[in-house]
């Protein structure tokens, strides 16, 4: 009876959303995305600041923000701070983990794991480092960036953890990574702020949309946010590993 | 219709966390949700024809029709903050179970203020 | 003399009694008598400005004739009472708190009556509410405290509501503006809620049950202030919602009974009740301080009608009843607490035979309940004759009804304490008990002797009321050389009091010689030499009018009423926490889907 | 002139450093707080952009005077609970040096999804503080709520993207979209029940009871007033910069407001755990505040909010501490306990009164304000309201204040022998500042129009209505 009721109200509070909805916003349609005069027009002809015209591929150079990769340019130039902030929400969160999870806590303890995952993490496990690495480093010209990158480096430290059940990481080296890596962040936009009178300005070069050293400080706060992504998610995976529940 | 199917995520979400009392099952729902507004915010950014925002040697031109990137980086913005709740929410749910050995909300009975 | 100097002298000193009695607690106490006398002599003094204005930081004052006159019957009483101050430091749990709270209070009475904006006013009042508030908590209960702010929050929101109502039709504070342009609904809304506050105070019924309570419980020295004086604020209030807001001219379109507007005949008539609620309430107390304040619901009850009439009789009796009444009661209340000061109870049953060992604070009490009960040669009667004068010049038979049901009951009662504490034997506890000394002894002398003066010579008082009716444009009382004249005839005070002192005279003198009456032990006529365990039970005092209490034993009691409010008000608040609050997500998940559903269809989209 | 980009840079970079520096983080943690407030007056008035982009396009800060203010008391506040709780607050110095940065990155942010992340950063940190409470089913409850509003914020905020194509608050506010029409009742409706979660509106703010309940002194005191005034602030200038309100969705939420108002004091009169009483009313003044931004009548809410926080400030510190004291917070075994601590019980008098309205105290001045404002809007019925539920309120404070001064039995006058213990509340340090800052509640109650210029340069908020009452006024000045 109290699913079904409970079914009921989610169903009539749909119904009636997706009719007020539909009121603004076309909620059957799919694919007319394209909002007249919307913000993101300026972020794919990279002419916010000023206008150069069409932006090709290996050829344009200087351009304001030299990313091949536009979302890179959103998210780690033109919308840095949003970037910012959150890499401060996963900080914040692994923090809290941390935190939550208390000092004196054991570590626990993991069943043994097989043969094949023990033996096959020593090989893929530097794989993976260095493709998360690799990830991160070209942010700004292939899909991904400094969250996958990060991600992705946290995970071969879960495989280790899989793969061993007396692994145990030395914390302090993470948290220096975190810690420095942030304040690194920041500091790079205190540095724009001193040479370009703006917080966050990405004031290096730019060079030519495609190649590896472009983009101005896109890549350098990719790499800061892969170490600093790279390192919290490690950490928050090694807390949570800590005092294993006893059903 | 994915906008459609988007929203419906977002109410199946809003169903679990109403129907279920297990904490785990509560997080499923939370995620749901957050999964279900992530695909809103691109569908909103996508338009029939459109390639992904990335310059290369195929789509080479910014004349070229891309979707909507800030959608995309909106979206990644808005996993990487799904991704700590949840890490908070679990060890949310890991100290309920430490403390009552359940995880189940309807058996702790609110507990009284200390 | 300047109000200024007044206000900020009092404040000043107030701050300065509270490290004081940090010091040392009687130079504290005493430091309130200087400070109240101050006062006292400097609003004295002040009659010599009316019509002058003031203003200190950003409030304004007017100094008018009725506040004048309703400043000095206030520090009247304050500054009497604080002479018992010193002596009840000990006993204060708080004695610093409670000496700045004392004058702070009194500053905010001062500050209120002059006030020349409705702002000034409120701000004032709300500070003697809170400072009493905080004095009365010191007292025996600490729910009368809670009872009587109640009380007053009720009565002084709505007075809020009413001068902001105002304002924004007016758009002005000031009271002789403010009221300007109201008419039709808002009008009456304005009238009921502004009123409110003062009906509260003076304790009409419904409003009356912090009375009992909190004049009851109080601190001996601060019940006079409450009764004698803090009661009087209301009145003030009861004039401008007459004076100020013209009720009679708004109101004049509207249904009227015997001639008066039915809002004001309405207030009129629970002014009649609570005559009559007080006058049986009183009957059936135990305790002195609880049955004087009954006998305060019953003369405020006279006090509304008296200045709602707003004419040239009854008018001047209510006004001069404000003078009669804060006289006899704080007295009446400094004897009860001089009493108390010695036996250390209130209780009537528990005392008697008083008059032995304290005869003076006796014939004090005895001279206050006779002013109260409205007997001449005192000044309540002069009071009370003009208010039934100007009632049966009206043709309002039930509210004259329920005055004289008023003056006959107030016999009943007004003797219980004096025959029950001060009569008959006297407890052995309390044989070793003296006088109390003549500092305290001071003001209840003074209050009696005014109390008489004013039967004697009512004229001196009602001259300055002729002031106050010449200025709110009413034809003031006639009055002669020592007579008092009105449609149905004339009072002259000074032959009633000499006729009254010839008959006194003769009684006592017979007392006198022919005394005959022998003293016994407490329980020498009925224990027939058994032993007894509670004597109270048999002290002729308690159960005093059992067959007439009876009569009215199932009567509601409106603290009853309260209670259910408040009751209900918890009832919503459960509900509030049952409905909205717990640890289960589903809870606002449930509420945020219903409210959503409900805003969709109430917006308009559905 | 500092660039207000430093407000949230400097608690960042020392949030950071204090993950490297764990040994020193306390003092990280206060330079962190004094730092803030240090250069808070020298900060850039305007319109700060970031990353060089023009606003449309990049993220911009807004410092006026209504930031200003917001930030100011945030700072303040957060300074005086770090120095009062610096023992407590020791093992949460990361999340709050993080906080800071949110909160001050909430007020200042010119952008809708910027804001978004910065709010999740503040509600993330009082997640976090919560478990302080060790009950973990209400600190999940409340993350799963306030969850619920993130989704719903994003699900809203990107209907008004679709529409107009920025996120950015001003140009948003430009393309002038009549709020009032059903079309956009929905989207509204949405980013309306992200901030009414965190607002703690009534039948939003579920989880507020676990989390207020269960605090101890410090993050009772910044639940109640750091963070609860940032919300509240960044509520106002959303449903009046943004989100200019019209038509049936202000009619909605004004009464959701008042009903917050109403069942908030109902709810906290029936109480005896002064923490509860506290929190529920925090609920109801918060309804009150909502309920006023979203009529427009900015300058009355703000100094509602400024009243509220500082009073529930001071309550809830030294209630957390009575509680710690006595391992009770109810009120009935709590009788007389500031008969030894006069000075403490001064400052919690003093913050009660002013909540009530009490003359002579800041709030008074605030509901003053509040209700001119409301009549020359033509309003009378929540005036009504709020003074009904006023009475309710004052009922219940002064009670309590009674309880906690007086004890002694019916029918006995007020004795010291009755009063519970005889421990201080505070050391004599921490009494004199909490008195200092219930002295700043009296001082600008006693002086309300030279306080109301100081918070609003006597020009109102956003273009709105400055003081609509002023004590000059009567003297027939204006």
């Amino acid at each position: 009876m109290k699913k079904v009721f409970t079914a009921a109200l989610v169903i009539l509070f749909g119904v009636v959303l997706l009719f007020g909805l539909s009121k603004s916003i076309d909620i059957a349609g799919y694919g007319d995305g394209l909002i007249p005069g919307k913000a993101a027009d300026a972020y794919i002809n990279k002419n916010v600041t000023s206008g150069t015209g069409e932006i090709i591929f290996g050829e344009t150079k200087n351009a304001e923000t030299g990313s091949a990769n536009m979302v890179t340019s959103v998210i780690a130039n033109y919308r840095s701070f949003d970037t910012l902030g959150e890499v401060t929400v996963l900080f914040l969160a692994a923090v809290g983990v941390s935190l939550i999870m208390g000092k004196n806590s054991k570590e626990g303890k993991m069943k043994k794991s097989g043969f094949i995952l023990r033996t096959s993490a020593g090989i893929i496990f530097p794989v993976m480092l260095i493709t998360g690495i690799y990830i991160f480093t070209h942010g700004h010209l292939t899909p991904g960036g400094g969250f996958p990158g990060g991600s992705m480096i946290a995970s071969s430290f879960l495989l280790l953890y899989l793969a061993d059940e007396n692994f145990k990481l030395k914390i302090t080296g993470f948290k220096v990574a975190e810690g420095l890596a942030g304040t690194l962040y920041v500091m790079v936009g205190a540095v724009g702020l001193i040479i370009g009178g703006y917080f966050l300005i990405n004031f290096l070069p730019t060079g030519v949309v495609g190649d590896l050293f472009s983009a101005g400080i896109i890549p350098v706060i990719y790499v800061l946010i892969g170490l600093k992504v790279g390192s919290e998610i490690t950490g928050i995976v090694r807390d949570m590993h800590k005092e294993e529940v006893s059903v | 219709m994915i906008r459609l199917a988007s929203l419906l995520l977002i109410l199946i979400g809003l169903y679990g966390i109403f129907s279920s009392r297990n904490v785990i099952k509560i997080l499923i729902g939370v995620n749901v949700m957050e999964l279900g507004v992530n695909i809103f915010i691109i569908s909103v950014g996508f338009f029939k024809g459109g390639i992904a925002p990335i310059l290369t040697a195929d789509s080479f031109s910014s004349a070229m029709k891309f979707v909507d990137p800030l959608a995309q980086a909106m979206v990644l913005t808005s996993i990487v903050i799904g991704l700590g709740i949840t890490a908070l929410g679990l060890v949310f749910a890991r100290k309920i179970h430490a403390q009552y050995d359940t995880y189940d909300l309807g058996a702790i009975g609110g507990g009284k203020d200390d | 003399m300047n109000l200024t100097i007044i206000l900020a002298v009092t404040v000043v000193l107030a701050v300065v009694s509270f490290f004081i009695t940090r010091l040392n607690k009687k130079a504290g106490g005493f430091l309130t008598v200087i400070a109240s006398l101050f006062a006292f002599v400097g609003l004295f003094l002040l009659k010599g400005s009316i019509g002058g204005e003031f203003s200190i930081f950003y409030f304004s004052f007017k100094i008018t004739m009725v506040g004048w006159y309703f400043a000095l019957i206030m520090v009247l009483a304050y500054s009497m009472t604080s002479f018992f101050n010193p002596f009840w430091m000990d006993k204060m749990m708080y004695p610093g708190s409670y000496n700045f709270m004392y004058l702070l209070s009194m500053a905010g009475t001062i500050g209120m009556f002059f006030a020349k904006d409705f702002i000034t006013l409120f701000i004032f009042w709300e500070t003697v509410v809170w400072s009493s508030t905080f004095i009365i908590q010191l007292g025996k209960s600490r729910k009368a405290s809670y009872v009587y702010y109640v009380v007053s929050a009720i009565g002084s929101m709505a007075t809020l509501f009413a001068i902001m109502m105002a304002y924004s039709v007016s758009g002005t504070f000031v009271i002789s503006e403010a009221f300007a342009g109201l008419s039709g609904g808002a009008a009456i809304a304005v009238f009921f809620t502004f009123i409110l506050s003062g009906l509260a105070k003076i304790g009409i019924f419904p409003f009356h049950v912090w009375l009992p309570a909190a004049h009851g419980n109080a601190p001996h020295t601060f019940s006079p202030v409450l009764s004698g004086g803090l009661v009087k604020m209301g009145a003030f209030i009861a004039f401008l919602s007459v004076t100020a807001f013209p009720a009679y001219e708004i109101f004049s379109g509207m249904f009227k009974v015997m001639g008066t507007p039915f809002p004001i005949y309405f207030l009129m008539a629970l002014g009649a009740i609570s005559i009559i609620v007080g006058t049986l309430m009183a009957i059936k107390q135990e305790d002195a301080k609880k049955l004087l304040a009954y006998s305060s619901v019953a003369n405020g009850g006279y006090i509304l009608i008296g200045i709602l009439m707003l004419d040239q009789v009854g008018f001047a009796g209510g006004m001069m009843h404000l003078v009669n009444h804060a006289v006899a009661s704080a007295a009446a209340f400094l004897a009860i607490a001089a009493v108390a000061y010695r036996t250390g109870t209130t209780k009537m049953s528990e005392m008697g035979g008083m008059i032995h060992r304290m005869p003076v604070t006796y014939i004090v009490y005895l001279v206050a309940i006779i002013s109260m009960a409205g007997i001449p040669p005192m000044g309540g009667f002069v009071s009370k004759w003009l208010i039934f004068q100007g009632l049966a010049d009206k043709g309002m038979l039930f509210l004259a009804a329920a005055a004289f049901f008023g003056s006959i009951g107030s016999f009943m009662y007004v003797f219980r304490p004096l025959s029950a504490v001060f009569l008959g034997q006297t407890f052995t506890r309390d044989l070793k008990k003296k006088e109390v000394g003549f500092f305290m002894m001071l003001p209840m002398l003074i209050l009696t002797a005014l109390s008489i003066l004013a039967g004697v010579f009512p004229n001196t008082i009602l001259r300055v009321i002729t002031e106050i009716q010449a200025s709110v444009g009413i034809s003031p009382v006639t009055l002669a050389e020592n007579t008092i004249v009105t449609v149905n005839g004339y009072l002259d005070a000074f032959r009633v009091f000499i006729v009254f002192g010839f008959g006194f005279t003769i009684a006592f003198v017979i007392f006198i010689v022919r005394r005959k009456s022998k003293k016994v032990e407490l329980m020498d006529t009925y224990t027939s030499a058994e032993f007894i365990h509670t004597r109270e039970l048999l002290h002729y005092s308690s159960k005093f009018y059992a067959p007439f209490e009876r009569l009215y034993d199932k009567a509601p009691d409106t603290m009853k009423l309260y209670k259910k409010i408040a009751v209900k008000i918890g009832e919503l608040g459960n509900l509030t926490e049952s409905l909205f609050y717990g640890h289960k997500p589903e809870k606002t998940v449930f509420w945020v889907m219903i409210t959503g559903i409900f805003v969709v269809i109430i917006g308009g989209v559905v | 002139m500092i660039n207000p980009v430093f407000m949230i840079a400097i608690p960042l970079i020392l949030a950071f450093l204090s993950l490297v520096a764990a040994r020193i983080k306390k003092w990280l943690l206060l330079s962190g707080v004094l730092i803030n407030i240090a250069i808070l007056f020298f900060l850039e008035k305007g319109e700060t952009v970031i990353g060089g982009f023009k606003p449309p396009f990049g993220i911009n800060l807004i410092l006026d005077n209504y930031s200003m203010v917001g930030l100011a008391l945030a700072g303040l506040l957060l300074l005086a609970g770090v120095v009062l709780s610096l023992d407590k607050a020791d093992k949460y110095s990361t999340v709050l040096l993080t906080a800071l940065a949110g909160i001050n990155g909430m007020l200042l942010t010119g952008d809708l999804f910027n804001l978004f992340i910065f709010m999740e950063i503040t509600i993330i940190s009082a997640y976090i503080l919560s478990t302080a409470g060790k009950k973990p089913e209400y600190s999940f409850n409340y993350l799963v709520i306030g969850s619920i509003g993130s989704v719903f914020y994003l699900a809203g905020l990107v209907v008004f993207y679709s529409l107009t194509g920025t996120l950015n608050m001003a140009d948003l506010a430009a393309q002038n979209l009549s709020m009032g029409t059903p079309e956009l009742l929905v989207p509204l409706f949405l980013i309306f029940t992200a901030f009414a979660i965190e607002a703690k509106l009534i039948p939003f703010g579920g989880w507020v009871k676990g989390v207020y309940g269960n605090s101890n002194r410090l993050t009772g005191a910044l639940f109640a007033s750091v963070y609860a005034s940032t919300v509240l602030f960044v509520f106002g200038r959303v449903f009046n910069e943004v989100f200019a309100l019209s038509g049936a969705v202000q009619t909605i939420i004004v009464l959701i407001g008042v009903v917050t108002f109403a069942f908030g004091e109902a709810a906290a009169f029936r109480q005896v755990k002064m923490r509860r009483i506290l929190l529920y009313s925090s609920i109801g003044q918060s309804g009150l505040a909502a309920a006023l931004f979203a009529l427009g009548l900015i300058f009355p809410a703000v100094l509602l909010v400024i009243s509220n926080a500082v009073s529930k400030f001071i309550m809830f510190s030294i209630t957390g501490k009575l509680r710690e004291i006595y391992k009770t917070d109810d009120y009935t075994d709590l009788k007389g306990v500031f008969f030894s601590n006069k000075l403490t019980g001064i400052a919690f008098s003093i913050s009660a009164m002013s909540l009530i309205g009490l003359p002579l105290f800041f709030g008074f001045y605030a509901k003053l304000n509040a209700l001119t404002a409301l009549f020359n809007g033509g309003n009378w019925f929540i005036p009504a309201v709020i003074l009904l539920f006023a009475i309710v309120e004052g009922a219940y404070f002064i009670r309590l204040l009674i309880a906690l001064w007086a004890p002694g039995k019916e029918g006995e006058i007020a004795d010291k022998s009755h009063a519970v213990g005889e421990i201080r509340i505070f050391n004599i340090k921490k009494s004199i500042l909490v008195f200092i800052l219930s002295l700043v509640i009296l001082a600008a109650g006693l002086i309300p129009d030279l306080a109301g210029k100081l918070i609003s340069s006597d020009s109102g908020f956003m273009g709105g209505d400055g003081p609509a009452f002023t004590m000059s006024q009567l003297k027939g000045g204006e």
